[in-house]
């Protein structure tokens, strides 16, 4: 039952309008970038799925935005107060050792700047550009900041200054699929974070499914066990 | 705290639901699934299935929508992989099972038969696929057919699962009972619609699910039709809706259940299914029932 | 906000559900009453009736049960004491009446229109009452049969309230309409039995109370009635399960309703129905919807 | 639309195991021993009604006992958070003035001290009789306390030295049936107040009725609203 974790809040403080950072100690031995937790919150039948930001010794961050009635009761927590977590679930990033483009949207910066660590650690060299909506929702840490318009325009410029082999990204579907186009046409290799509902968040209930391309045939893959992330030339967009 | 329904042997009355617990394997890292009383497996077709395209899950006040479509691996590869994995793992498992034909079923009898597949459930109720399926569970004469037909080519325990849609369910656990089915099965989910309307910058915008609707929500539906089969039959009724703690599981055997499936809060917290097996056999201990037939006795005596 | 279904005017889409209202004028202390659209009275016979013995309320998860078993004051009573009340308070109201025989029907359809009753609910479909009044909501010819000749003695607006404990919804709902009703209501509230069982000191207690499912957790299977009615028929849908919020009505709207009765919710907010009609109002104001019927029809298109 | 009550918590204290005395600043103008507010509890969909312990200058107090869910959502109320609830409902307790025994059981203390305060302040004699399970849950304010035995078994000793003239009594209903007998048994009015689960809380849904003699017939009443007070003689015991 290694995955099944009762951790305690650490720390759940305000990073953003509507944003916030929360920390929790735990057992978890292991996590990498893309993959991600799911947390129990009692006034709703499904776990809340967030994407890990930071992992060290047992400490788990993420990044969470007010939605509805599970994000509220996560920003009720306080410190001290116990959580009741999977993790850390899916397969996260495969990191490649080349020179790597993030594209982050929104909260979507949340696995990204986990990456981040992970490839500044190896020494891989990386640029980060963030897009928020207003710049009260800005959170730190890209290399670019775009506030308002969309990450995509940028794009251009900066893979002609940066010249990427790699592009990872997180946000919106609408985001991800604008950069598997622009990967593509760039002839770059990409790989995006993708999103749905999930009910099991283990993969054993199909709720979560989509199509990619594997071994030359359209198949189904669930985003919370074979994904999240997923290399963008495989996803069949619906 | 083991009990047996025909000849089928299980470690304890609590089964994981089918659907919700992939082919039992899978759930390792969450929890001791050799301890699970049994496995119902995600409803398995003659062919393998890729389900329904769009959203597949909705969220519900205490419930949820689920819109599979039944994909699932294909009885062959079930035969082939899953089950030498879940002998080995020493996994007690019933194989839930549905088609759109007649035939369909017959084949999958004879499969599972050929097989040595102790327990086979019936999924005559899967509001999901829009084929012939559904007809089954919702015709008493079609059902009887159906029913009537499995068991020739079927040896094993044959359950019944029955779905709540319907005007009468008394006269469908009658119409199993006579074609020969061990045991029965129920409920099955809800139909249910889910819409979520946003209206964001001048424009409206709508998510919508249409499929069964399960968890806490249906479990008043659920007792009521379990105390009505209950009526109708003397089969053993395998009782689920809503079922997340040990005190519905004594509210099912009061409406006249004798084991209990355990779907959704499978997602709400993984490790149930041991849960409640620990916290009744705890029971049965700490309060000096003979064992888990004494206890069901007792239940059923309460005025 | 004003809306009308055949002759009968309602003062906005927002009708308080049968048997969640009383007569009316009893809930003046805690919402006001004549800015209600209208207010379904409780289910009326045509004798007083003292409804069932025994626990009648049960709280579910997200809804409740309740097994009143429609007492109520009498056709007589009714227009005697409460129709002067209610004219005088500028109360809108439809008369819900329910019956065990079709002359049942027939008789309060004579004294309805007689009384210049303008809008009247069947309430075909009441699952509290042993006698016949479900089996007409069950059986389309029979309802087609009841309708017909309720039709007959009565012309106001004839809304038929229809059950969601069947097989075939369409069916009925097809029936209705062919019987020259003027609307359909949906939904009645669902089968459903409540248990608690306790164990104290060596002794089970046990609380049981089978009735009528309502609330919140209905919803889901509101809305998939409501759509299904509307495959079946053109007539205006007046819908109802679960609704608390603005939000629901939109859904409702979306599945296919016009107009939305309001049960459970009164007993957790009792001034629900004046709030969603000014939300409503106030949401159609702002974003420049030309009235309810425009914001109808915009609901209606969305992909 | 008066009786919808928007009040701010004053105080919330533990006065006994698993038993707190809440305080409600509210508008409310007028309120009786016997009658009831409704508390609206957010987790759960029916309001829950508690008898008024006390009530002056619009704060109303009352007792509560930890039983399921909305007693723990009334529990976690804070000083100064809002609190949703009906009242003054239900008609009370009919105050004569004759020498009075007042029976309490358990919780069932709450409206008999506030009866008791009514009538001090008329000044009309009277004796408070209260049993609890154990030590522990007792709750003060009686002339006497019963811990352990039934209240009941003390009413005939009673009855002999303080010679009432009427009984009131709240607490479970085995202890008002046992009130009623006794009171019919020495030829005693009394009056008791009847409990069960209320749906509507004002007499519309028809949830909570009792069968009572009312005119030399039996008829329904409406716990909540015809009571929750009765005549002890009116009540047909199911
Ligand atoms: C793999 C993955 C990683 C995510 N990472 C983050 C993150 O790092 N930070 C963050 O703020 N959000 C993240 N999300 C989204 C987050 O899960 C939702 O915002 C959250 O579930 C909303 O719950 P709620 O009850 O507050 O809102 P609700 O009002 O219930 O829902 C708002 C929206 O959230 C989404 N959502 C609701 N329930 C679920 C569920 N069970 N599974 C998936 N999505 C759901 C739906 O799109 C829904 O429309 C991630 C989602 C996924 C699938
Ligand atoms: C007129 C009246 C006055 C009361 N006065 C007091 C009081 O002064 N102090 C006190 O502690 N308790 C009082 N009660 C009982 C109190 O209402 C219940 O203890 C409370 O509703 C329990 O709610 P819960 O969610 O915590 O528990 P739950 O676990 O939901 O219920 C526990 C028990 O409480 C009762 N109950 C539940 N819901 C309701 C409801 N909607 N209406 C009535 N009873 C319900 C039922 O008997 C139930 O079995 C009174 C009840 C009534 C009817
Ligand atoms: C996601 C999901 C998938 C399901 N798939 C199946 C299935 O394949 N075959 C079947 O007979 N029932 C299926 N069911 C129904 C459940 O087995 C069970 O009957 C129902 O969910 C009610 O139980 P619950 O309220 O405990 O979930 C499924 C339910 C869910 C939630
Ligand atoms: C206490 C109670 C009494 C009811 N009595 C009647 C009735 O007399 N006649 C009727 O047609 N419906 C009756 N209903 C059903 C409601 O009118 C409504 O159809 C149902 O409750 C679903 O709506 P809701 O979920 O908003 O409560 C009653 C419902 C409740 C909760
Ligand atoms: S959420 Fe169940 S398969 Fe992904
Ligand atoms: S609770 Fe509705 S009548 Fe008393």
């Amino acid at each position: 039952m290694k995955k099944i974790q009762k951790g305690t809040i650490k720390k759940n403080r305000l990073i953003a309008k509507d944003t916030f950072a929360l920390e929790i100690l735990s057992d978890v031995k292991e996590a990498h970038s893309g993959q991600f937790i799911s947390i129990l919150c009692p006034p709703k039948v499904l776990r809340r799925p967030f994407s890990i930001k930071g992992f060290k010794n047992g400490t788990i961050e993420v990044f969470f935005k007010l939605k509805g009635e599970g994000t509220n009761y996560i920003k009720s927590l306080k410190e001290g107060d116990n959580i009741d977590f999977l993790g850390a679930l899916g397969s996260g990033f495969n990191i490649k050792n080349k020179k790597s483009l993030l594209v982050g949207a929104g909260i979507g910066i949340a696995p990204m700047l986990f990456l981040k660590d992970e490839l500044n650690s190896r020494g891989i060299e990386n640029f980060l550009i963030t897009g928020f909506k207003c710049e009260n929702e800005v959170i730190k840490g890209s290399d670019k900041t775009v506030i308002g318009g969309s990450v995509i325009d940028f794009l251009p410029e900066i893979t002609e200054k940066f010249k990427p082999q790699i592009i990872y990204s997180c946000g919106p579907e609408i985001v991800l699929k604008l950069v598997s186009d622009f990967a593509k046409k760039h002839d770059l290799e990409a790989q995006i974070a993708m999103e749905k509902v999930f009910a099991c968040q283990v993969g054993v209930c199909r709720g979560c499914v989509i199509k990619i391309l594997k071994d030359g045939k359209v198949q189904n893959a669930a985003i919370c066990h074979d994904g999240p992330v997923f290399d963008a030339k495989a996803v069949v967009w619906e | 705290m083991g009990i047996k329904i025909a000849n089928f042997e299980m470690k304890n009355p609590i089964i994981a639901a089918s659907g919700t617990f992939g082919y039992a394997d899978e759930f390792e890292d969450f929890c001791d699934v050799s301890k699970i009383g049994a496995v119902a497996t995600k409803g398995i077709t003659l062919e393998p299935r890729s389900g329904n395209d769009g959203e597949r899950i909705f969220e519900t006040d205490c419930g949820m929508i689920n819109r599979i479509g039944l994909e699932n691996i294909g009885i062959e590869r079930f035969v082939e992989e899953k089950i030498p994995v879940l002998k080995k793992k020493n996994i007690i498992y019933i194989l839930n099972a549905a088609g759109s034909t007649i035939e369909d079923y017959s084949k999958l009898a004879s499969i599972a038969h050929k097989n040595g597949i102790e327990a086979m459930e019936l999924n005559v109720s899967c509001p999901n696929v829009k084929s012939g399926c559904l007809e089954f569970g919702t015709d008493e004469n079609s059902l009887y057919e159906l029913v009537s037909r499995v068991r020739k080519n079927y040896g094993g325990c044959l359950i019944v699962k029955l779905t709540p849609n319907v005007t009468n369910i008394e006269n469908l656990a009658a119409a199993v009972e006579k074609a020969g089915a061990n045991a029965i099965s129920a409920i099955n989910t809800l139909k249910g619609l889910g819409i979520k309307i946003e209206y964001l910058n001048g424009k409206f915008h709508k998510k919508e699910v249409q499929g069964g609707l399960s968890g806490k929500c249906i479990k008043p539906v659920a007792l009521a039709m379990v105390k009505r089969i209950r009526t109708a039959t003397k089969l053993p009724i395998i009782g689920m809706g809503g079922i997340s703690c040990l005190s519905d599981l004594f509210e099912f055997i009061s409406a006249g259940a004798d084991a209990f499936e355990i779907g959704t809060q499978n997602f709400t917290r993984c490790d149930i299914c041991n849960t409640l097996a620990d916290e009744l056999e705890n029971f049965i201990k700490t309060n000096g029932f003979k064992d888990y037939e004494d206890l069901k006795e007792k239940i059923k005596e309460i005025k």
